[in-house]
């Protein structure tokens, strides 16, 4: 899946001008006058997909000016049995495409998902907001014919034993400080594009689905036996960015692509839907080993100061050597706009600041340039209130219930985590044997091959648009 | 001491009106609920059909909607009663109509439309009547008269759609709500985020409040 | 250009005499003979106070009515010198009193020989039980049009605050005008340093 | 076909002119009479207020036959029984109890000045008692007290029209906009002439909107204000040395008592700036013709009669008499209350003004009558209350043509109060509230049924008319009395008004010179017009000679005193009671006129400040309860910008939002006059507005029922 298209897409037809979209978008890359069809300016566009959230401006039934519905649907890559309505703005489907592969009796199909799929997913179905179901979802992948049916918290949890250790080390040498998470693909776009020169301060972590993705056509290949070039390594995300991000040409081991494909938690309902799989009324199942197995650090990726609090909670305790006093780190927890917290670890208080929506990153970034930033690790999610607003995700009706709709799955996820027995990265057994039997240690070869990378300056195209 | 008071309305102000059919949508939402529609776009298995339309000409753009006439035509050219007022509210018994369409030729403001009928999120069929369909007779499906009913009979809390339309707030220029019993607002006044609809609920007998300003221009007329 | 009638609130006392007259005169006299209940008690202009001023606001007649161009049935004309509103058309979609940037035009029962119209077609729940609506009609000033000796209002005020206006005197006052700031300007004599 | 009837207007003190137009025995119309103070013009009351003759049963249904008490309940009885029972009632009481036993009212307003003639020479001479009294002494008793002891006549030194032709007018707590819209019509044309209006009034009434200077002050303070206003006047020097050496008494006890009031002290306790009271004062001195004018907002305070003594007193100072467009003029209420006192109606005065303890005068109607007549005053009005509850002196009540339960203070009381009398009679045109206490109640002609004369607020004469025959079986008042008279053993046989009104000139030097031929003629006649000769008065005190004893104005200053009931915790909220332009009084008449009753309705208002407003969660034109220490009522809040915060106003018209229900009965020390512009209350919200309205209503039908409304029917 190399990055041909762009993704994210305004239909012109349907489009009024209303610009609400443009209000969205955190880097302005919407262009055009009131009142007539607007563009997405590529280079620019970090993918985060809010502006399809937003657009209102649907597709009237029978206007006879417009190409005809099946037609739309096939353009953007969506199953014919799809009923909802057409909006001006979309992201490139996949399900299509995936509908096919998975029918091929051949392939070793494999799937992975996002922490938030499973608190947003039943609202697809008319279920209230919220509703946890990571049981259901598991057993209706299988139903979809899914050989393996893993889960992104895993990966959630390997990304932490990662970055957390290069932070450590990082704070120890005082190199390359503050360091940013990277696992978010909307924020890693938008570092290339517009502060290519801070990139060194990007951790070098891949994100938590590449990780998966990396460790599916290895690490489990070598467990169940398969060729990894018979696998067919699929995503299910809340976030429309994340296509662009498996399409990245470096992800990939040994030249399998790490993700085969990534759907959206839409696109997961409209195929359970096709199926004709009654999803309300499937049994709880569990996610498979290894790559199933998480703790609550990893569930709470979902959230915004998901990642910050999940790599406090283990970084904690390898650098004190004692258990955390207080796990729940509240003060963290919120929402949109810039939050920051100074966290005291042994003798060394860890100042540390957390960004939801991009649009408040830039005053951070001001700050690194001129050296005076004084953090010593950021989070950036580009949605507002991370992963749970992804582009991704179910899209509301009213935007009156928007922020209703937020808090209730955050709130979920949260309720997830504090269910979990694990709730460290650390101590999730199934990430120590990963270590033991084939990583080795945290930042160490085998790690820095699979689950480490680079970043490309995109700042040369800057100057053209 | 009488306090009748004429129908309320929604009007838009073209001038605030920016086009994104949040309008449309919510209208189809509240609407709906019994045919499966809840909070989010997947749940939504029948064509979007909005009691209030958008238009857009090169000049201006606004929806357009039912004003609740105190004389009502529509109901006037009525056959079979199905059109009344009830509560403060000129509305279509949908049960009643017959899709004579004269209702939508009376309506001055073309606020009247002819729209298959749906019930949990199916087709309704009709009865007897057949028509053809590709090659061979079939039921053919009710159509029936839509229109703005100020969001009347639309049950709200839970997770439900309409939920937040009673809490939400809109200004009011015109009337008052408290006076008329604390009518809700209906989904398009209260999801237009450019608050460019309003609901109007004036008073027999009385005008709408005239501001002091306007008066104050009375004292700088002299012949 | 229309007639109207205009207040001059520095004479204006608040006494609502023309109210009172507007009503008696678009009722005949018969407004003394009718039960309590069925008077229809409509007066068509309104006396307003606000902190710096006491009038009464009525229909201006305006050249570019907005009410009659927001009609949607061409219910208001502009007929001999006052803009007219056709009762028996009127359909009574309050869109005129939206319009009305005086706020002159109320939305009232229609009467027809001191009993409410009924209407054939619409019912309605609000006397409780179903039964036919009245016609609810949007009322305003008509200049009393129909009885010939001008506006009552006019007639009534004891203290003059009101003013019949009539096409020719404003083009008058302002000759008028012109005149007298042309006198003025004379006494300035050259200009010239200006 | 229709003919017309000149008359004068029944509502307020104007006295306009104005014809009745009549089609077959039925009054269809009224137009306005180009009369001495209306010109030809009339207010909404003038226009529209005629139709109550053809008892529409609005508010209360008209009177039709005599009624009496019989096992509770009022049974309609025939004249002769009526007649005897009342006149062996009272015959018994007085036997029993003594004359004083007995209170009699007279009748500021549709019955004239004969039949008052004859109500205080029934209670004087058939009962043999002062008690009789009228509403003026709710009103304008002040006035009459005040005035009478400054210049001598209880009354306007000046006129109506001359109003517009003053260089300076001086309105002091007076809202003629709402009470004489004839009187404020003069106002304005003053105005437009070039005269300096100045107001002093709490609210910002219309004549503060148009006026050149407007003294906000606090409500119970006009003392303070009006001894400032004297202090500089003497202090600056302002005031006429040679006219106050020559034509008044008083200066230096004057003087004295005004020195501590100085404009910043009066500011502290009025709060009106300083400099504008000095500016104002300096503009009343200097302007050649200056005219104070004043009304309830001066009379209806416990301290009354030393406020309008302060006001005389400027005038005084000023030299502002005797000539036309000067003077003081207390404008009166009701249409016939400077009658009711002319024909003496009062308990210290026969009529004419005459003191009742000045033996030469009373032996003068001794002999007139036939009779020995009592020397010492009768009570007054307001003390009646307190005489039957607290000391138990007074068993029978003869309430002709008033309401006091609607129109006095704290109505509970009253009621309380006549419910202990032995004896009530109500001689009346409407069913009405007092009348539900009566164990006798007449049936009385009403203005348009009878020939007679009423008095304009200016001293005015002005013969009023008879337009139609009355309905049912009722007589004139003046009948009735002298038929109860006759069955008490003191004949009274007039023959028609004339004669009574004869009887009364005869009497009285005032008035001796004003025949019913030379009101035709004239159109009405000013008193004082002593001789057949003489053409009436138009302003008071020619060349300066005042009807005091020794012919010199008395000027007056005393101590300032705040109104009793202060606001507090419990009650935040101050009341004044006024009235507003389309009713009149206790609304029997208005409140049964269609286009009046349509205008404004039950339950009333009450006018609050926006900021009061706001602070409850009131909006306008929502029900709200009202609640003093004597009681609590519903009326319509109205928010108003000329309203102070702090302030309420509601008006005395309204039977539901009856204001009488709140106020206090705190008295003035000399003319008894309630304080009816100040009391405490406090302010509810009703949360279920729509349940409100439907109590409103009910409570509207079942008052319409007691008042007998759709029971008989012409």
């Amino acid at each position: 899946m190399p990055n041909i298209d762009p993704i994210i897409h305004i239909d012109e037809q349907l489009c009024t001008g209303c610009r609400r979209c443009a209000a969205v978008c955190p880097v302005d890359a919407i262009i055009g006058e009131a009142g007539t069809p607007q563009r997405i300016d590529e280079h620019r566009c970090v993918v985060c997909g809010q502006c399809v959230q937003a657009c209102t401006a649907y597709a009237a039934e029978s206007e006879p000016s417009l190409t005809s519905r099946a037609e739309k649907l096939r353009q953007r890559g969506q199953l014919s049995s799809v009923r909802e309505p057409l909006f001006a703005a979309y992201s490139t489907g996949h399900a299509l495409e995936l509908k096919e592969a998975l029918a091929d009796p051949k392939r070793y199909k494999v799937v992975q998902c996002a922490p938030v799929i499973r608190v947003s997913l039943a609202e697809e179905f008319g279920l209230p907001f919220g509703t946890l179901t990571p049981g259901k979802m598991a057993a209706a992948l299988r139903r979809l014919n899914f050989d393996r049916v893993y889960d992104t918290n895993f990966g959630a949890d390997v990304t932490i034993m990662e970055e957390g250790s290069e932070l450590i080390s990082r704070v120890m040498s005082g190199e390359r400080l503050p360091m940013f998470t990277s696992c978010c693909p909307a924020w890693v776009k938008h570092a290339e594009t517009a502060a290519p020169k801070l990139l060194e301060h990007l951790s070098s972590c891949k994100s938590p689905m590449q990780m998966i993705g990396a460790l599916v056509k290895t690490y489990s290949a070598e467990l169940d036996g398969v060729d990894p070039a018979n696998i067919l390594s699929v995503a299910v995300m809340p976030c429309t960015c994340k296509k662009f991000e498996a399409g990245r040409e470096e992800m990939n081991v040994d030249g399998h692509r790490e993700v085969d494909l990534v759907i959206t938690t839409r696109e997961l309902a409209q195929l359970i839907k096709d199926m004709g799989i009654d999803f309300i009324n499937l049994p709880d199942e569990p996610f498979d080993s290894p790559l199933g197995k998480y703790s609550g650090a990893g569930t709470i990726f979902g959230a915004t100061g998901g990642v910050m609090e999940a790599a406090i909670r283990t970084g904690y305790e390898l650098v004190t050597h004692e258990s955390i006093p207080n796990l729940q780190l509240d003060f963290i927890r919120g929402d949109e706009g810039i939050r920051t917290a100074a966290v005291q670890i042994g003798d060394l208080e860890l100042r540390v600041a957390m960004v939801a929506g991009l649009k408040y990153v830039s005053s951070i970034l001001e700050q690194v340039a001129d050296g005076t930033s004084p953090y010593h690790f950021i989070e950036v999610m580009a949605c507002p209130e991370g992963c749970v607003s992804g582009g991704g995700q179910p899209k509301l009706l009213l935007e009156t219930q928007r922020k209703r709709a937020y808090q209730a799955r955050k709130s979920a996820i949260y309720r997830h985590d504090s269910n979990q027995k694990v709730r460290k990265s650390h101590e999730n057994p199934a990430i120590i044997k990963l270590y033991k039997d084939f990583l080795g240690e945290p930042l160490g070869h085998a790690s820095h091959h699979l689950l480490h990378t680079q970043f490309i300056s995109r700042s040369a195209k800057e100057e053209l648009s | 001491m009488k306090k009748e008071r004429p129908n309320s309305f929604v009007i838009a102000e073209a001038g605030k009106c920016i086009g994104c059919k949040a309008c449309e949508l919510a209208c189809f939402t509240v609407h709906n609920q019994d045919n499966g529609v809840a909070a989010s776009v997947g749940t939504v298995t029948i064509p979007v059909l909005p009691r209030l339309y958008v238009i857009q000409t090169d000049s201006f753009t606004m929806p357009l909607q039912c004003r609740h006439c105190e004389n009502a035509p529509c109901a006037g050219v009525c056959p079979v009663q199905a059109i009344r007022q009830e509560d403060g509210a000129i509305l279509i018994d949908e049960d009643r109509c017959i899709g004579c369409k004269a209702c939508a030729v009376a309506c001055p403001f073309g606020a009247v439309s002819l729209y298959k009928s749906y019930g949990n999120g199916q087709e309704m069929k009709q009865p007897y009547l057949k028509e053809q369909q590709n090659g061979r007779l079939e039921r053919k499906a009710r159509v029936i008269a839509y229109k703005c009913d100020l969001c009347r009979n639309i049950e709200s809390g839970g997770n439900s759609a309409s939920g937040e339309m009673v809490s939400a707030g809109a200004v009011n220029h015109y009337g008052s709500l408290t006076e008329n019993g604390g009518e809700p607002f209906p989904a398009c006044v209260s999801v237009c985020p450019e608050q460019a609809l309003t609901l109007v609920s004036p008073s027999l007998g009385e005008s709408r409040p005239r501001t002091a300003a306007g008066l104050g221009s009375l004292r700088s007329l002299r012949l | 250009m229309n007639s109207f009638v205009l207040a001059d609130p520095d004479k204006c006392i608040g006494c609502h005499t023309c109210e009172a007259a507007c009503v008696v005169a678009h009722s005949g006299n018969d407004l003394f003979e009718q039960e309590e209940s069925e008077i229809a008690f409509y007066p068509r202009l309104t006396v307003i106070e606000t902190d710096e001023v006491t009038a009464p606001v009525q229909c201006r007649h305006c050249e570019d009515a907005p009410c009659a161009n927001v009609c949607p049935n061409g219910s208001i004309t502009n007929k001999n010198n006052s803009i007219f509103i056709n009762q028996d058309t009127c359909i009574g979609c309050k869109t005129c009193m939206l319009a009305c940037p005086y706020g002159a035009i109320s939305m009232v029962t229609a009467y027809q020989d001191g009993q409410k119209q009924r209407q054939s077609g619409l019912r309605t729940n609000a006397e409780g039980a179903w039964s036919r609506k009245e016609r609810i009609v949007a009322n305003k000033c008509d200049l009393c049009d129909e009885s010939g000796n001008g506006p009552e209002c006019v007639r009534v005020c004891p203290t003059d605050a009101l003013r019949f206006i009539v096409p020719g005197q404003i083009d008058e006052s302002i000759a008028r005008k012109r005149t007298a700031s042309a006198q003025l300007l004379q006494q300035f004599g050259s200009l010239s340093g200006y | 076909m229709g003919n017309k009837v000149l008359t004068v207007c029944p509502y307020c003190g104007s006295g306009c002119q104005m014809h009745l137009l009549v089609e077959d025995g039925k009054v269809v119309g009224a137009e306005p009479a180009d009369g001495r103070t209306n010109e030809g013009n009339l207010c909404l009351k003038g226009h529209y207020g005629w139709d109550f003759l053809n008892d529409p049963q609005i508010l209360t249904a008209r009177l039709r036959k005599p009624m009496i008490r019989k096992e509770g309940v009022l049974r309609e009885v025939s004249w002769e029984e009526a007649i005897q029972f009342t006149a062996e009632k009272l015959t018994a009481i007085k036997e029993k109890y003594g004359p004083d036993a007995i209170m009699g009212t007279g009748s500021a307003r549709g019955p004239g000045n004969e039949a008052n003639y004859v109500m205080q020479k029934f209670m004087r001479a058939v009962i043999g008692t002062n008690n009789i009294d009228h509403c003026a002494r709710v009103c304008h008793g002040p006035s009459v007290a005040g005035l009478t002891y400054s210049l001598g006549d209880g009354a306007m030194s000046n006129s109506i029209p001359e109003i517009e032709d003053t260089d300076l007018l001086f309105i002091f707590g007076y809202n003629a906009a709402v009470t004489h819209p004839i009187v404020a019509r003069r106002i304005v044309r003053a105005k437009q002439k070039g005269a300096t209006i100045i107001v002093s009034d709490p609210r910002k009434t219309e004549s503060a909107r148009i006026a050149d200077t407007w003294l906000p002050l606090k409500g119970g303070t006009n003392m303070a204000l009006v001894n400032a206003f004297g202090h500089v006047l003497i202090e600056e020097d302002l005031f006429d040395k040679e006219y106050t050496a020559n034509y008044v008494e008083g200066f230096e006890e004057y003087k004295a008592s005004v020195k501590k009031y100085t404009p910043e002290y009066a500011e502290s306790i009025t709060g009106v700036k300083a400099n504008d009271i000095r500016k104002v004062m300096r503009q009343y001195a200097k302007s050649n013709k200056a005219m104070i004018l004043y009304g309830m907002g001066v009379c209806q305070f416990a301290q009354a009669v030393d406020v309008v003594k302060g006001l005389a007193s400027l005038a005084l100072l000023t030299g502002h008499f005797g000539r036309s467009g000067v003077g003081i003029g207390p404008v009166r209420g009701q249409n016939n209350v400077q009658g009711s006192c002319d024909m003496g109606a009062l308990p210290n005065v026969y009529p004419g003004y005459q003191s009742v303890t000045d033996p030469k005068i009373r032996k003068k109607f001794e002999k007139a009558w036939g009779v020995t007549l009592p020397e010492k005053t009768g009570y007054h009005l307001t003390e009646i209350p307190h005489l039957v509850l607290k000391e138990d002196k007074v068993k029978a009540y003869y309430i002709f043509g008033e309401d006091p339960v609607q129109s006095d203070p704290n109505a509970a009381e009253v009621r309380e109060t006549l419910e202990k009398m032995e004896f009530v009679i109500v001689q009346d045109i409407f069913m009405n509230k007092t009348a539900l206490h009566a164990d006798v109640v007449l049936p009385a002609t009403s203005w348009g049924e009878h020939e007679g004369v009423y008095s304009s607020a200016d001293r005015g004469f002005q013969r009023i008319r008879k337009a139609i025959d009355p309905p049912g079986e009722v007589k004139p008042d003046w009948q009735i009395i002298s038929e109860v008279a006759t069955a008490m053993g003191y004949p009274m046989s007039y023959r028609n008004t004339e004669e009574i009104w004869d009887e009364m000139r005869a009497l009285c030097p005032k008035f001796s010179g004003a025949s019913y031929k030379k009101m035709e003629e004239q159109g009405g006649v000013q008193w004082p017009c002593p001789s057949e000769d003489h053409p009436g008065t138009p302003y008071l005190y020619e060349g300066n000679r005042f009807s005091t004893l020794n012919g010199k104005g008395r000027l007056f200053a005393c101590e300032w005193r705040a109104p009793l009931e202060q606001p507090d915790q419990e009650y935040p909220l101050t009341l004044s009671t006024v009235r507003e332009v389309g009713h009149y009084s206790v609304r029997t008449m208005t409140g049964n006129c269609r286009a009046l009753s349509q205008l404004s309705d039950e339950p009333g208002n009450i006018q609050i400040s926006p900021g009061d407003a706001s602070s409850l969660g009131i909006e306008d034109g929502h029900l709200v309860s009202i609640i003093s220490r004597r009681g609590k009522i519903v009326a319509r809040a109205q928010i108003s910008d000329r309203v102070k915060t702090g302030a309420t106003y509601m008006t005395y018209h309204f039977w539901i939002g009856a204001c009488n229900e709140l106020t206090g009965d705190a008295l003035d020390p000399v003319s008894k006059t309630p304080e009816y512009k100040y009391c405490a209350i406090r302010l509810e919200k009703i949360p279920d507005q729509l349940r409100a309205e439907q109590q409103v209503r009910q409570q509207y039908e079942s008052l319409r029922k007691q008042m007998h409304v759709g029971a008989g029917q012409a």
